[in-house]
């Protein structure tokens, strides 16, 4: 693989950048892999990658029934934080922010993971209440975040309205390394190294059955054919269900639409991300300069990536009253992603009842910031059968009744 | 009782249509089976009729209004409201029904104009324009439930909660601003 | 360099002049000018800056397509940035400024990018910047985001008003060019409730400037005419300056409709949205002119073939003295004939194809104008403004045959229709590969809430781009055109180098050319979703209007495949950008959302109460007098009401009737202990949990008669409950006899505290308020100092409390006669910290402080609570699971600082060690602390690991910062452990 | 942004006026269940693409829930009907076997 760098970039200016080879290569699957990971977006991608790159496994295949980063990861509002109450979603989300510190130079690709500063609002007193107990509990869990002033949240955030009439601003919970990447990097930086390790990566690939032997996963059925396996992981958001019932088993799923918007780009007037969720909105400012708003999900089933219009009207409002000066500006795009919700709302980490099967889900409308982190659990879960971070995520959880409920302190969790 | 005064006390604005609040009114909300023959016998005592499914229907000083299967809601006027829900619940006390004077649970505006219509429109998902006379639409105004009918010509009742008013009549009166109208006239249901 | 043309102009009216700036530099244009057109006619070609390299931009289009001429419209409060010059009218005093430039337009520092344009392909971000990794952050991102971004930064709040409305029809019709107008027509007449909507100010779309036949009459007579008959239909309503912005589910279309845009500071609404709920959407949204991509296709003075004779016939502006047509079609010819109508110049005619025989063609060339056939585009001379193009041959690299001097560059590549609704959800496209476009396949429609196509799609939309097309496809009868084929160009030439592919634009304002797509392709990026998001093609704010079809047709010939295996990118909302303030409509300031108002609400506004958000409503937090802080404030409420006697206005506390043969099974199915079995008269407190256990509201209940109960729940939480009730009742328990009715409004319910509460009531009279008539947990109803009154002697403070309950229109009078009678007895009101601290000190949980949703009654030490002689309720057989069941669950105790400090909200209790993920393991948190001016310290409550089995053990709490606190466990009860104060 | 028409009061509106309650039909399971009946009731769910029976309340009319088959891959519904039943209705099992004729049945 050619390193990418700034000087090459320079030599191959001098020839019209005729030179460059292709990020991934675009393979036939083999016969038979050790692993096959279900869905190329960033968790897919990222548990293949940490396959190999902590456990020596390389012979992976990563199948994709449309185009890699397609899904909900190249669909996000691209927020990162790790500023988590309970210590499972804690570990997994700090282990995620942590490895997109490095991943740049880890992936050689420039995923422009960028440490902004993220705040959460307080804007009535039980959510103070719940974000101060979010400092104490990431204070003991390693989590650097602070719960500051309404005069320091002015100073940060300088367009917004910390007077509003119907909810001023109490103060924010603080995390500071908290921030953005950009999205598709994330996908094609990790589809690039995967590639590397000379791991296969099969796009336009459609899963239509899953074999099995003696309650043991044997292999896929694809639209190229089918192909074997010794371990199957199934990490395929928004279609999570669908996958499971091939597996025959069900999940504690419910796959609903969530959706995002952009204005149109001005120049940078907002240097962290904000989360006002006793508004419901956040938003936060691209490089390129848009903002980048989003709500919470609709309510029913929908597998259509398109959602209901009335949650675009009801964020809208709830940022222009917080950023009075977004008001004069124009949406550009709106789109919509499958996200699946679990019953309690955190995600799925999980061996299944069928021998080597493992399932990585219901991340619900906060996924993107755990890929890595995800990606790293997953990988040694599928390697060694168990992962600490991983571990209270099991699908256990919901017969034991042992909730991992973050919505005790925030409303929307993204 | 003296002491006793409406949501807003009767406010009024006046844009492209007059909007008010209407002051004290009695209301009386009826659960119970509406086919059953000893509630059809209390509601006749008082001189009223079960209505079919979504109508209003007034006869001589009472309006009576279906708003669910087991549910109508007399409207009276607010003196005689108590007394009203105790005869009907006394009336049915051999039954299973539930009679309560919710008059202040609730308050009551008046939309008049010839562009009363386009007021709702603005507010109101309901496609206002095919409300017929004698039907009530339980619909959401803004960000809260209310219901709506055509009390006169030109004139459009409207029920929310007390607690709401203000906003509503917030909402009303910024609907209502000259300059804002929709159309000249009013569109065509057909 | 353009100018005005003296005569013409079919859109201006030449007797209103109207004064406006570009950039500080005064103009004038005329009424019906958009700020496009004036600004031509006051020859300022070059308009703005790319995204990008910074290089100099002119007007392209006439239209939404518009990629570069956006600016900067309005001042202070009512600036807005990225304003579409195309589609903007003029008006009088519109201040404008171009963008994206340092320090002026005509000098940008930021040009330099444009001489380093080898160094900065599509996507060389991804490859660079990363090193050493806190660069990043501090140094290169910085750069990037201050050079790219577009507009300006608005700095005020918007003074502007925004509505909305809903409409509704049977047909709703978009696009008001004459296959709309021909559709509305025909449903119009057939009976249909008809909305015909066009998004700019002018019916008749593109034809009145193009001319042709329609049902044997001249198109503007025909347009007139059925305009006419439209406008005496009452089933019809037509609007302009209503743009349809997204076709959403089940026929909802959301429309924005311009309406104060050119009168600021009028006291009517800027804008408008409108959400249509249609039966049937037909689309009529025409068609968009394709760029051809050549090197310098973007120097200013390079424009659609289209533009240019909309500009000349329109509005009566030149777009320069001479103009080159470059063109693969025949209509671009039309242009030809506008112009020299208008008596300019046209010095050739390109054309890439190699013959020309078709109607327009002729007729140019009888009127003189030199064809060239074969022939493309080199590159175009000029940076600020076109000077000249030098002409190559077409199948050719590129080398120079001829040199033509002119000043504006009209170019064609022939149509895409506007699929935009169509797709919006779902309806699928087609390649045609004669007019090498996508239209909309009719096989394959986007489908309603029943399952059949909801949209139709007629005229050029529909890929008929002839007029006679058009007019077949809306049913008014086709005639054949007489148009000769067009011949695809995606590059001009078609062996262009290098040198030429890194010039020649494809997405203008994102700057992508044909080499970038052509990269994309090289290293992988081979989806079309891939290639967009690499390069940026069709992210600009003209959402690929003019650059999509031209990108993919590069994408398919790079990776060698049919354009129809590339296909398209996702089509999304909103068609043309809408602003986020219509979008959030009337509801701002105080109609921002609702706020609900308690029947005494104004009472306490009158005092200065500071506010306490409880879900909707505004409680009342504390009462400051002059010159005392909240704290102050909220100990002075709290001794007051131990001492004397203290008001609280508990009206949003929710009041539900449940009534019914069957209530008390029923309420004994929703409450963990037993309500059946409670005394008329009586009054018990009961917990609801949900059906995974955990407590969820909580509140006393009342036996009102033999079948009736008045349930008390958390202000919150009444909707919320009488909801769950009626879930139950309608969905699970159907056959049950139960009726509930949620009164929480039609009663104002006031708390009289304290030890001189009952002298208060009997000063009040009219009712015995005795220990021995109304002993503690009990209610009674009667005429209380005349007003109609229910008294419940219930306490969330351990204080002497009644609970009254009055008719919501008598509630602010019953409060000041309450005031007024017990000014004597030292009454005060208290705010809701007061009641939380009250209930804090007697060990009360407060629903939302002790629970968070994961908490159940068993935690909380309320096994009293809980019936073990029902053999079911919600929640029990969750709390039967090993989690719930677990020993070691954190159980509710008091916690007494060793200092007297208060304990910070939140705090958590470490414990020894570190668990598997080196997080530090905990023992326990804090759910309610406050300081305690009864006892004069800080008192807490909180769940601790065993707690109940620890009391008397010191453990450690973090407090602020690093620093760590000393707290004795002790029983939650931390105030009159034997409630001899409320039993009086 | 779907349409649906309540059953109950026979009014057809938006979206907006009702409120969406998940999976239809559920059976509820109490103290004497197994873990796996009780796991089921509250987590379990059926979460087509395609056919899908679910629950909606009528929170801006009449307050009644009522039952609705609607397509999660299209959004197309097929009926509503009162929540008093354990199980959809023979007439809409009917007209969605008639329209999808390949699809499975319920449950």
């Amino acid at each position: 693989m050619k390193r990418y760098s700034m000087f090459a970039v320079a030599r191959e200016a001098m020839r019209y950048h005729a030179g460059w080879e292709r990020a991934w290569r675009s393979p036939e699957p083999k016969k038979r892999y050790k692993v096959i990971v279900v869905g190329a977006g960033g968790h897919g991608l990222a548990t293949a990658y940490y396959l190999g790159k902590v456990h020596g496994i390389t012979d992976v295949a990563v199948i994709e029934k449309g185009w890699l980063g397609g899904g909900n990861t190249g669909r996000n509002t691209t927020i990162i934080r790790s500023n988590y109450l309970q210590d499972p979603s804690a570990a997994i989300y700090e282990k995620a922010r942590s490895l997109y510190e490095g991943l740049s130079q880890d992936l050689n690709y420039n995923v422009m993971f960028s440490p902004r500063g993220l705040l959460m609002l307080g804007q009535t007193e039980h959510e103070v209440r719940g974000y101060q107990r979010t400092v104490h509990a990431n204070r003991l869990q390693g989590i650097a975040t602070e719960w500051i002033g309404p005069e320091r949240v002015k100073e940060l955030v300088p367009i917004l309205n910390i007077d509003g009439p119907r909810y001023p601003v109490l103060g924010a919970l603080y995390q500071a390394r908290g921030g953005t990447a950009r999205h598709d990097a994330v996908a094609w930086g990790y589809a690039r190294a995967c590639s590397n390790m000379g791991m296969d990566i099969i796009q336009q690939c459609e899963v239509t059955g899953i074999s099995q032997n003696a309650g043991k996963v044997t292999g896929i059925t694809t639209s190229k054919g089918e192909i074997g396996c010794e371990n199957l992981a199934i990490v395929v958001a928004g279609h999570s269900s669908v996958m499971a019932e091939m597996g025959g088993f069900r999940l504690p799923i419910e796959s609903v639409a969530l959706q995002a918007w952009v204005s149109e780009p001005i120049k940078p007037c907002m240097d962290v991300v904000v989360m006002a969720n006793t508004v419901h909105g956040y938003m936060s400012q691209s490089d390129k300069g848009e903002m980048v708003i989003g709500g919470g999900t609709d309510g029913f089933n929908n597998y259509t990536q398109r959602g209901s219009w009335h949650h675009v009207e009801e964020t809208t409002r709830a940022l222009v009253e917080t950023f009075p000066i977004i008001s004069r500006l124009k949406m550009l795009r709106q789109w919509g992603g499958i996200v699946d919700m679990t019953g309690d709302r955190s995600p799925i980490l999980s061996k299944t009842p069928v021998e080597g099967i493992f399932v990585n889900c219901g991340w619900g409308t906060g996924g993107f910031k755990a890929i890595p982190g995800s990606g790293f659990a997953m990988a040694e879960l599928i390697a060694r059968g168990h992962s600490p971070l991983a571990a209270e995520f099991n699908l256990d959880r919901f017969k034991e009744g042992r909730f991992i409920d973050e919505s005790v302190a925030a409303g929307v969790a993204h | 009782m003296s002491n006793a005064v409406s949501a807003l006390q009767g406010a009024t604005y006046q844009g492209f249509v007059t909007v008010s609040e209407a002051g004290l009114i009695g209301m009386i909300s009826i659960r119970g089976d509406l086919t059953s023959k000893p509630l059809l016998k209390a509601l006749k005592t008082q001189g009223l009729s079960a209505p079919a499914p979504r109508q209003i229907v007034t006869s001589n000083d009472l309006t009576l209004a279906w708003m669910s299967p087991d549910e109508l809601l007399l409207i009276c006027d607010h003196s005689a409201a108590a007394q009203r829900a105790q005869t009907l619940t006394e009336a049915l006390e051999k039954n299973h029904a539930l009679v309560c004077n919710v008059s202040d649970a609730r308050a009551l505006f008046r939309i008049t104009g010839s562009k009363a219509d386009q007021v709702i429109m603005k507010l109101s998902p309901a496609d206002i324009a095919r409300l017929p006379m004698g039907e009530m639409r339980r619909t959401r105004l803004a960000q809260v439930a209310a219901a709506v009918w055509r009390s006169a010509p030109d004139e459009i009742s409207l029920i929310c909660f007390r607690s709401v008013a203000t906003y509503v009549q917030g909402l009303l009166e910024t609907s209502a601003r000259p300059g804002s109208e929709l159309f000249e006239a009013a569109p065509s249901s057909s | 360099m353009s100018t005005r043309l003296s005569k013409g102009g079919r859109l201006i009216d030449r007797a209103k002049r109207l004064n406006f700036t570009f950039n500080g530099k005064p103009m004038q244009g005329y009424e019906g000018d958009t700020l496009a057109s004036a600004l031509l006619g006051a020859g300022q070609v070059m308009v703005g800056r790319s995204f990008k390299y910074h290089r100099p931009r002119g007007i392209i289009a006439s239209g939404v397509e518009e990629p570069n001429a956006l600016v900067g419209l309005g001042r202070n409060a009512r600036f807005e940035p990225d304003q579409r010059t195309t589609t903007t009218e003029l008006f009088e005093g519109a201040e404008t400024r171009s963008q994206n430039h340092w320090p002026s337009l005509e000098y940008d520092i930021g040009e330099i990018n444009d001489s380093f344009y080898k160094f900065l392909p599509a996507g060389f971000y991804y490859k660079t910047f990363m090193a050493p990794q806190a660069a990043w952050k501090h140094l290169f991102e910085p750069i990037i985001r201050k050079s790219a971004g577009l507009g300006a930064v608005p700095k005020e709040a918007d003074p502007d008003r925004y509505e909305q409305a809903y409409a509704h029809c049977d047909v709703l019709v978009v696009g008001g060019g004459v296959a709309g107008l021909a559709a509305a027509l025909r449903e119009g007449r057939a009976g249909k409730r008809v909305w015909l909507i066009e998004q700019s100010a002018h019916w008749g779309g593109r034809t009145p400037v193009d001319g042709g036949q329609i049902d044997g009459f001249e198109a503007c007579d025909w347009i007139k005419a059925t305009l006419q008959e439209l406008e005496t239909m009452e089933n019809v309503t037509l609007r302009t300056r209503l743009m349809a912005a997204g076709q959403h589910d089940h026929g909802y279309v959301i429309g924005l409709e311009s309406v104060g845009d050119t009168r600021p500071g009028a006291d009517i609404p800027r804008h408008r949205l409108w959400r249509i709920r249609a039966g049937r959407t037909i689309t009529a949204t025409g068609a968009i002119e394709r760029p051809l991509a050549f090197a310098g296709n973007d120097v200013p003075g390079v424009m659609l073939a289209s533009a240019v004779r909309d500009y000349v016939v329109n509005w009566a502006v030149s777009p320069g003295d001479r103009t080159v047509i470059v063109t693969n079609n025949d209509d671009a010819y039309r242009t030809a004939l506008a112009l020299l109508d208008a008596g300019l110049s046209v010095p050739a005619i390109v054309d890439a194809r190699e013959a020309t025989h078709g109607a327009l063609p002729q007729e140019v060339k009888a009127r003189g104008v030199r064809v060239l056939e074969g022939r493309g585009v080199a590159r175009v001379l000029g940076r600020k403004q076109v000077k000249g193009v030098e002409i190559c041959a077409q199948a050719g690299e590129g080398g120079a045959i001829e040199t033509i001097e002119c000043d504006c560059v009209a170019m064609s590549g022939g149509w895409s229709p506007v699929v935009h609704l169509w797709s919006h959800c779902g309806g699928k496209l087609i390649w045609d590969a004669a007019q090498a476009m996508f239209r909309p396949d009719p096989a394959r429609p986007p489908l309603g809430a029943d399952g059949t196509a909801m949209v139709q799609v007629v005229g050029a939309a529909n890929g008929d781009l002839s007029l006679a097309a058009a007019m077949g496809s809306a049913g008014l009868g086709a005639c054949s055109s007489d148009e000769a084929p067009m011949m695809p160009v995606w590059q001009m030439p078609a062996g262009a180098p290098p040198a030429l592919r890194f010039k020649s634009f494809l997405d203008f304002q994102n700057d992508v050319k044909v080499s970038d797509v052509q990269l994309a392709a090289r290293e992988g990026y081979e989806s079309v979703e891939h290639t967009k998001r690499y390069t940026t093609l069709g992210m600009a704010t003209d959402q690929g209007k003019l650059s999509n079809i031209n990108g993919l047709a590069v994408l398919s010939d790079a990776l060698g495949q049919p354009i129809p295996a590339t296909g398209t990118t996702t089509f999304r909302p909103p068609y043309t950008p809408i602003s986020l303030g219509a979008i959030a409509g009337e509801a701002k300031g105080a109609l921002f959302q609702p706020l609900r108002r308690t029947p005494v609400q104004s009472w306490h506004e009158a005092q200065n109460a500071h506010w306490e958000p409880v879900g909707q409503w505004r409680r009342p937090y504390c009462y400051p007098q002059t010159g005392e802080s909240h704290r102050e404030a909220v100990n002075r409420e709290i001794t007051n009401t131990r001492a004397n006697v203290g008001l609280l206005d508990a009206s949003t506390l929710g009041k539900i009737v449940v009534k019914g043969p069957d209530a008390g099974r029923f309420l004994d199915m929703l409450y963990t202990n037993m309500m059946s079995t409670l005394p008329v008269g009586k009054c018990r407190y009961g917990l609801m949990c949900n059906e995974n256990g955990f407590l969820m509201d909580d509140g006393v209940v009342a036996r009102l008669s033999e079948d009736s109960w008045l349930c008390h729940t958390t202000s919150g939480g009444a909707d919320h409950i009488h909801g769950w009730m009626e879930d139950w009742l309608q969905c699970e328990w159907w056959d049950w006899k139960v009726y509930t009715a949620n009164l929480t409004e039609q009663f104002a319910q006031i708390a009289v505290v304290g030890p001189k509460a009952r002298q208060l009531l009997e000063k009040l009279g009219g009712m015995d308020v005795s220990k021995e008539t109304l002993p503690f947990m009990q209610w009674l109803e009667g005429s209380l100092g005349g007003f109609d009154a229910r008294i419940c002697r219930i306490s969330f403070s351990g204080e002497l409390s009644y609970e009254i309950a009055v008719p919501a229109s008598q509630g602010l009078a019953l409060w000041k006669k309450l005031v007024t009678e017990g000014k004597d007895l030292g009454v005060m009101p208290y705010g809701t910290e007061a009641l939380h601290v009250m209930r804090a000190e007697k060990g009360f949980i407060m629903i939302g402080d002790e629970t968070d949703g994961t908490v159940i009654p068993q935690d909380l030490g309320l096994n009293w609570a809980i019936s073990k002689k029902k053999t079911d309720y919600l929640g029990k057989r969750a709390q039967q699971r090993p989690h719930m069941t677990d020993p070691n669950r954190w159980k509710l105790v008091g916690l007494e600082t060793l200092d007297g400090s208060v304990i910070p909200d939140g705090s958590h209790a470490p414990a020894d060690g570190y668990n598997a993920n080196g997080q530090r393991n905990t023992q326990g948190r804090v759910t309610s602390t406050y300081y305690s001016p009864t006892i004069g310290k800080g008192i807490a409550m909180g769940l601790v690991l065993n707690g109940p089995d620890r009391m008397g053990e010191v453990i450690e709490f973090t407090g602020e910062g690093e620093a760590m606190i000393k707290a004795r466990i002790t029983d939650p009860v931390f105030f009159d452990k034997d409630g001899e104060k409320q039993n009086v | 942004m779907l349409t649906l028409t309540c059953p109950c009061c026979g009014v057809t509106a938006e979206e907006t006026e009702f409120a969406p309650g998940g999976e239809a039909h559920p059976k509820r399971f109490g103290p004497d269940s197994s873990d796996a009946d009780f796991e089921g009731y509250l987590f379990a769910r059926a979460n087509p693409k395609g056919v899908h029976f679910e629950r909606w309340r009528h929170a801006y009319g009449c307050g009644k829930w009522f039952l609705a088959a609607r397509c999660t891959a299209t959004l197309e519904v097929f009926g509503t009907y009162p929540a008093q039943t354990t199980a959809p209705p023979a007439d809409v099992i009917k007209k969605i076997k008639t329209k999808r004729p390949e699809w499975e049945g319920y449950k």
